[in-house]
């Protein structure tokens, strides 16, 4: 294998991550608020599909983008309000909105575009790729980095601000609460069901992000369930980082990386075995790290509180 | 007359509120028709006709409800005892095909070859959800996580048998096994419709369920270790058996839902059969509406088949893209998520107060 | 009912409206429409011919594998006289049903071969369309390039008799070839199908094969981006807005679709499976055996192009023989 | 408060025309038996319930309390029967929580924080260490976080809802303090209680309710406890005479058991103890020294590192919960309601748990509802536990009712040893008679009976014999004669019995 085979295979595995870390981060929130959101993968759905729709119709990614954002929020807000308002069941609810999801999305491609299974057209604007000054000069790093959307770079600023928001600020400290023991957040004034709707529709924006990431980021155009399960992914990196914003970088890193460098011996071994690796290696991550996780706990105290700060 | 008038007044209290819910998610379909372009009425009459209303379509209807009413009866086993097992789906495929392979090639009297592939899928089944419940017991590996991984691996690990080694290669295309032998196919009821014995063994699981769960020490136990662990440990119940054996009953549970859709339907074992048919979480919905008892997970499950398959023949006299059948069923569904539980708002206050009695005596 | 693209035009053939008797009536069964477009060709194939025989048409989309034989037996059930399954996926319910219920109708299966007298098994080899593109790809490519690539969905025995007639050809004119095989393991997933064209040709691909249905996009995406040479699949996918799509394989299922329907609708029909291939006119590639609106690729010398033509010639001859192929384990 | 009255949704009249008025600085005890009414009034008056009718004034200005922020603004705070803490948090955290200190607007500035809480708890001596996580922390220090988290509010007013109940005696003797300070701090103080001896000993005036209902106000300094419980019950309460007991053979000895816990902090440091038939035997001690561990080492819950521990004649170290309870081992856990039941499960279901293994209830794994339904009814109607139906939840019994449903179900094992872990956690002052009725029943049938309890009085008035324990080990033991508040008390600070 040539270094510059191997510098593209970790170029694709980043820009794949991307959608699967903004799902990861999606779930996190969720689940910091004490919410279980299975409807990620329609979430990102809506965002793939009001993208490109947005696009079509304005040439503007950026309008583009914040249209798939607000979708993701709107498909989060209904999720929002009936697992949490109306404390209707999550695992139904979320796999009935991703079904949903993805027969509008089906209906409005034939509605709207009048085509069936995909669309692409030459009018859709592609997202602008990042060339960074020094680094696009060095051979190397220059395919690193290559053909890299903002939303890519972005992603990460989104985890670090999400770090920062859960650890560091007053909001931030109130979502947790609520997520740990919702009455005592509610004998403070601080109304758990809007905390919580808040966040899943915090996650639907991410979602929404993520879901554009995958139409207008890696490719410039929308396939009917194109989002292929990466919320479901999402989920689980989110598991493996524990609900830690900077920790589940590294996981939907290391899912995306288990990912691409399987795919690339398909020509050596059956794809049907190298498909699964990415899974198997996530439950053996899962066994190391829990592993660890136990022994530090009886190690010391602090590790107790670090597991929730 | 009073005493029916009554009755009829429990039923109508008891139903309206499921019956509001399917009616707004029709009204949610109905604007995606007309938007689409056709009649709603004509679609609804087509669409229940062709699901319930015709004998043939009765059938279909409960043929399909097989295994989503089977994996919804693998829910309830583990999900009662507070073990949240999303892994249906890959333990009966896992377990479904270790069946079929034993049918296939093990030589013997057919008696004797139908208990062994059945037994040996029911193991295989419950091997797998084991393999779940182990790493969680030893690792603290979150079994919904686990059990969700463990779906696509044994997607993609049986259909590389299927591909390669165990490739019924008679068919040119089909990644699929040989087929099972006449004599081990489950009879038919009536003669030229594919509903068949099936049925009939599932509505006996739900029975044989229903009693487990309400009448055994087993069931008994694993329902308190679901609500509440250490009281159930305080009593003597062994916590970790009951994880162990609920989780394996569940995963040999969801084996017998694959099974009795080979052994019934397809008789053979075919690439992706159950990931694209998602039968595990049509299940895992119909058990959850139902607040996981058997019996109406039973009824739900039917009622979901039926509108998989009014849906899915809606297209036959009307041309409605086959999109748009499924998004009146999951409109219908959120609805009926919702409105259940109005039914229940005063029982999850209870359950609220309950919970910071709780939470505040620590 | 109405097919893709029309629908004001169906809806009218509820069950209990009475029908002339005289009035025949087609059903097809398939895929959901859309990420196949050979589906979306027999459609259209359907909507031409009930068009010009005045048939009464329906077309099922199956929304899962299980759907196939509700499908046909609820559109027997129906009492349409012919039912087409388009797609092996339907295939052994089709067998089944038709070996059941011999008399309620007529059957006919596209794209896939089953062991049943009455169904009607029309089947292709695509391995002689792919030999073709394989050829057109060795011909695009510079002459000191010889790495190949192709995205496909699933590796399996479908998928194997694409890559074998693609590696033929291409070996036909460039036997230092070597080729490089992804499959995306899903029927939608432009954006994998791109990744794996980009990987390919950072390893040094320069002609990637796109057959990863819905992921076929993608990788024309990836052509784009990186200006290599690529080529769809079941229709004529060229476009103008991209002159790296050099041609695009050809399976006629239109066509398929038509004559079935026209030897029925003319009662010429007679069971018997029959398998298609060049020399039928329905598979082949284009510029070579199809014409195409868009302009050929600079790339594709005219002397190439004949060549790829007399390669279609010999095959139509019988001179050069696909039909057996080597199993995928048995193949260098 | 003027004319409050509660009517519940379900038609519950909680509170009838009810009157309350406090003034500065003072200490008001409001008592009242299990559900009279006194938790309702409190929560109208923080604003977590809704009056039906009636009004507040504060400093002569009528309010209207839409919810607690409302009630906090107008300088009212409450420490809640259950505490609503955020366990995984600091102590500093939770106290400030709800008004963080920001830094630039948006982020928590938690040095801040800790200062503020330091400085707060220093001016109001409740030494308390801001940097522990909650969880880690006893009951107390739990408390006193709460009291801090009040008093960060700025409030003058400040409720307490049965403070005392989860509270050791030091614990309480500190509270207690704790309360004096504050109100000598300027502060005023509502004190719901259900031990005189607390009402006695702080409060200036004493309201006592019955049935939602206003029955009087007295000065403290004019009243006793025999009168006050009088007017709670509506009939005298007369203090059981216990009969000598009678010991008989040992039924339970434990030999120098020893527990390491997680992190190699010792738990148990060879603990040795006998309990007779026909006795009971109380532990005391200041929770946390590892009466749990070791009531959960005997009963099977942990396993012990050494020691052994017999029952009946036949060793139980390492044996699994069931076949210790199919021994002779009955226990009344001291936390109702995470071990003691489940609190969405049935009153049936509760009632079977460890049970359902007996022939009575069981055929070869087959349970038999109908025996179990006569059988319980009888059971809950003798210990006059008050409910509507078995089917009901767990979780709609009041505390009290619960508790005496737990003992009935433990007590109708007639086992040979019977434990029992604080059974009278706030239970009003009828309802824990009769528990002490049915425990000193069970002894006069030969049963042998081990009896934990933070209650100094109860577990001096009921056992005849206690073993003090301290750090693990057992400090010492005491005869009924002998054991005096004094020197179980200096037993239980880790002093030596002759000192
Ligand atoms: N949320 C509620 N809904 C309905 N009824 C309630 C509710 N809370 C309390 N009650 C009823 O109101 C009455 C008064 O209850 P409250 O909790 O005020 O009693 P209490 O005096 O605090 O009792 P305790 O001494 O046991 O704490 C009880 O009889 C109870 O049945
Ligand atoms: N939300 C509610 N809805 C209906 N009834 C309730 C509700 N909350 C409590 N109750 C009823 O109120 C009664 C008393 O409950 P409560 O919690 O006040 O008990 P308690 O006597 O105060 O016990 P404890 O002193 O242990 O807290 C119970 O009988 C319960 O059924
Ligand atoms: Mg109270
Ligand atoms: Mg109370």
């Amino acid at each position: 294998m040539d270094i510059n085979y191997v510098l593209s295979v970790v170029n694709s595995a980043l820009r794949s991550t991307t959608p699967i870390l903004l799902a990861a981060l999606a779930s996190a929130i969720c689940t910091r608020s004490g919410v279980f959101n299975v409807a990620l993968e329609g979430q990102m759905l809506i965002g793939s599909f009001v993208g490109i729709a947005v696009n079509w119709v304005t040439h503007s990614p950026t309008l583009a983008v914040l249209a798939a954002i607000v979708a993701g929020g709107l498909v989060g807000a209904l999720v929002g309000i009936l697992q949490v308002r109306y404390n209707a069941a999550d695992m139904v609810v979320g796999t009935s909105v991703n079904l949903l999801v993805g027969a509008l999305t089906a209906i409005l491609l034939f509605v709207v575009f009048g085509v069936k299974g995909g669309f692409k057209d030459p009018a859709l604007v592609p997202l602008p790729k990042v060339k960074l000054p020094v680094i696009s000069e060095i051979p190397y790093l220059s395919t690193l980095f290559n053909n890299l959307s903002p939303l890519d770079y972005l992603s990460y600023v989104i985890a670090i601000v999400m770090y920062i928001y859960l650890f560091k600020t007053v909001k931030g400290y109130h979502l947790l609460s609520v997520g740990v023991k919702r009455e005592a957040a509610e004998s403070m004034g601080i109304s758990a069901v809007k905390t919580r709707i808040a966040a899943v529709i915090a996650s639907g924006c991410l979602c929404g992000y993520g879901g554009v990431a995958l139409s207008m980021g890696q490719v410039t155009l929308f396939a009917e369930n194109m989002t292929a399960g990466r919320g479901f992914i999402g989920m689980a990196a989110c598991n493996l980082g524990k609900n830690n914003p900077i920790a589940i970088i590294f996981a939907s890193l290391f899912f995306g990386f288990s990912d691409a460098f399987a795919a690339t011996t398909q020509n050596t071994i059956p794809s049907q075995l190298t498909q699964s690796v990415p899974y198997i290696a996530t439950i053996l991550a899962l066994i190391v790290f829990s592993r660890k996780r136990k022994k530090k706990a009886t190690k010391t105290e602090e590790s107790k509180a670090e597991a929730v700060s | 007359m009073t005493k029916i008038k009554n009755a009829a007044l429990h039923m109508f209290k008891v139903l309206w509120q499921p019956f509001l819910a399917i009616f707004l998610g029709l009204i949610v379909g109905a604007i995606v028709i007309l938007i689409v372009g056709h009649n709603p009425i004509t679609v609804y009459i087509t669409m229940f006709q062709k699901s319930f209303f015709t004998l043939h379509y009765l059938l279909q209807s409960l043929t399909r409800s097989v295994p989503i009413l089977v994996c919804s009866l693998a829910i309830v086993a583990s999900w009662r005892a507070g073990y949240i097992n999303l892994g249906v789906e890959g333990q009966m495929t896992v377990g479904s095909f270790v069946g079929t392979l034993v049918a296939v090639y093990m030589p013997g009297p057919t008696f004797v070859v139908i208990i062994a592939a059945v037994l040996c899928g029911m193991m295989a089944g419950a091997a797998y959800s084991l393999f779940a419940a182990f790493i969680y017991d030893k690792f603290n590996v979150s079994i919904v996580i686990s059990t969700l991984m463990m779906n696509y691996i044994a997607t993609y690990i049986t259909t590389y048998f299927i591909t390669f080694s165990l490739r019924d290669t008679s068919s040119v295309y089909a990644i699929q096994t040989k087929e099972i032998a006449m004599a081990m196919r489950l009879p038919r009821i009536l003669p030229g419709k594919p509903f068949n014995l099936g049925f009939f063994i599932a509505i006996a699981l739900v029975i044989l369920l229903m009693f487990v769960v309400s009448k055994t020490k087993f069931g008994y136990e694993s329902k308190m270790t679901g609500l509440n662990p250490v009281f159930a440990q305080y009593g003597g119940v062994k916590k970790t058996r009951v994880m162990y054996s609920t989780m394996a009953l569940s995963g040999a549970i969801a084996a017998c839902a694959g099974m009795l859709e080979i052994f019934g339907i397809k008789f053979r074992f075919v690439e992706s059969m159950f990931t694209s048919t998602g039968y595990a979480w049509t299940g895992l919905m119909a058990a959850l509406i139902s607040g996981l008892h058997p019996i109406g997970a039973g009824f739900t499950s039917i009622f979901l088949a039926g509108m998989q398959v009014g849906g899915q023949n809606i297209q036959l006299s009307t041309g409605i893209p086959v999109q748009v059948a499924t998004l009146i069923q999951s409109s219908i569904i959120l609805f009926v998520s919702v409105q259940l539980f109005a039914n229940w708002r005063k029982k999850s206050k209870l359950k609220a107060a309950a919970d910071s009695k709780k939470a505040g005596d620590e | 009912g109405a097919p893709a693209g029309k629908p004001a035009e169906g809806g009218s053939a509820g069950a209990g409206t009475d029908k002339p008797a005289e009035k025949k009536r087609i059903a097809l069964v398939c895929d959901v429409a859309g990420t196949q477009v050979f589906v979306l060709s027999m459609i259209d194939g359907l909507n031409a011919a009930a068009e010009k025989f005045g048939f009464e048409k329906t077309v099922v989309e199956c929304a899962d594998s299980a759907a196939y034989e509700d499908a046909i037996r609820a559109v027997v059930e129906e009492g349409y006289d012919l039912v087409v399954v388009g797609g092996w996926q339907g295939g052994e319910a089709l067998g089944k049903i038709a070996k059941e219920m011999p008399d309620k109708a007529h059957y006919a299966l596209i794209d896939s071969e089953v062991d049943a007298e009455n169904v009607k098994c029309i089947f292709y080899r695509e391995q002689e369309g792919a030999y073709l593109v394989g050829m057109i790809a060795a011909s695009v490519m510079d002459k000191d390039q010889h790495k190949y690539g192709a995205v496909h969905v699933n590796q399996g025995p479908g998928s194997w008799k694409w890559r074998y007639g693609f590696q033929e050809g291409v070996k036909k004119i460039d036997p230092e070839a070597t080729f490089t095989f992804n499959y995306t393991g899903s029927f939608n997933d432009p954006a994998k199908a791109k990744e794996f064209a980009l990987q390919q040709y950072a390893a040094g691909a320069r002609f990637i094969n796109a057959a990863a249905a819905g992921g076929d996009i993608g990788v024309f995406e990836a052509a784009l981006e990186k200006k290599f040479c690529t080529s769809g699949q079941d229709v004529d996918l060229t476009n103008p807005d991209n002159p790296y799509i050099v041609t695009s394989q050809i399976k006629d299922t239109k066509a398929t679709m038509e004559y079935l329907c026209d030897l029925f609708m003319n009662n010429k029909w007679a069971p018997g499976n029959e398998e298609w291939g060049i020399s039928e006119g329905v598979i082949g590639a284009v510029y070579v055996t199809h014409e195409s609106k868009n302009p050929m690729s600079e790339k594709l010398s005219p002397e190439a192009l004949e060549a790829v033509k007399q390669a279609a010639e010999d095959i139509r001859s019988g001179k050069l023989n696909l039909k057996e192929m080597p199993a995928e384990e048995d193949y260098k | 408060m003027k004319h409050i009255t509660k009517i519940y949704g379900n038609g519950v009249l909680a509170n009838d025309d009810m009157n309350l008025e406090l003034a500065e600085s003072e200490i008001l005890a409001v008592v009242g038996e299990n559900g009279a009414g006194k938790s309702t009034l409190m929560k109208i008056l923080y604003g977590l319930e809704h009056p039906t009718a009636g009004e507040i004034y504060i400093r002569g200005e009528k309010q209207v309390f839409k919810n607690p922020q409302d009630a906090m603004k107008s300088g009212i705070g409450m420490v809640q029967q259950n505490f609503m803490l955020l366990p995984p948090f600091t102590v500093a955290e939770n106290i400030v929580y709800g008004n963080e200190p920001r830094k630039s607007r948006f982020l928590f500035d938690r040095k801040k924080a800790k200062a503020e809480v330091d400085e707060l708890s220093e001016r109001y001596g409740l030494g308390i260490d801001s940097n522990l996580v909650v969880e880690d922390c006893p009951v107390g220090l739990q408390q006193r976080c709460e009291i801090l988290k009040v008093l960060y509010q700025n409030a003058d007013i400040i409720i307490f809802d049965e403070p005392s109940a989860v509270l050791t005696p030091q614990e309480v003797d500190s509270l207690l303090d704790t309360l004096r300070n504050l109100a000598k701090a300027g502060k005023s103080i509502i004190l719901i209680t259900h031990k005189l001896n607390e009402v006695m000993a702080v409060s200036d005036r004493c309201i006592v309710m019955r049935g939602g209902k206003h029955i009087a106000t007295v000065k403290t300094s004019e009243t006793s406890t025999k009168e006050l419980s009088a007017m709670m019950v509506g009939r005298e309460i007369v203090d059981a005479k216990i009969p000598q007991a009678t010991p008989g053979k040992t039924v339970l000895e434990v030999n120098d058991l020893v527990k390491t816990g997680e992190a190699g902090k010792p738990i148990l440091k060879g603990c040795s103890l006998h309990v007779n038939e026909g006795e009971i035997v109380g532990i005391a001690g200041v929770s946390g020294n590892g009466q749990t561990e070791l009531l959960h080492t005997i009963v099977g819950l942990m396993q012990a590192d050494s020691g052994n521990i017999v029952l009946d004649g036949k060793e139980i170290g390492g044996l699994d919960v069931r076949s210790i309870r199919e021994t002779g081992c009955a226990y009344v856990p001291e936390d109702r309601n995470t071990m003691g039941c489940a609190l969405k499960a049935t009153l049936s279901e509760t009632m079977l748990m460890a049970h359902q293994y007996e022939e009575m209830f069981n055929h070869k794994g087959i349970l038999k509802h109908k025996t179990a339904a006569e059988r319980f009814t009888a059971l809950l109607e003798q210990y006059d536990v008050k409910y509507s139906t078995l089917s009901q939840l767990s979780g709609e019994l009041s505390g009290g009712n619960l508790q005496k449903l737990i003992v009935a179900r433990e007590m109708s094992h007639h086992a040979k040893l019977l434990i029992v872990s604080e059974p009278t956690r706030g239970v009003d002052i009828g309802a824990m008679e009769f528990i002490h009725n049915q425990i000193l029943k069970q002894r006069a049938e030969g049963g042998a009976i081990l009896l934990v309890s933070s209650d100094l009085t109860e577990l001096l008035k009921l056992s005849d014999r206690i073993y003090v324990m301290y750090d693990g080990f057992i400090n010492g033991e005491l005869k009924r004669a002998e054991a005096k508040p004094e020197n179980v008390g200096i037993l239980m600070m880790g002093g030596s019995a002759d000192d």
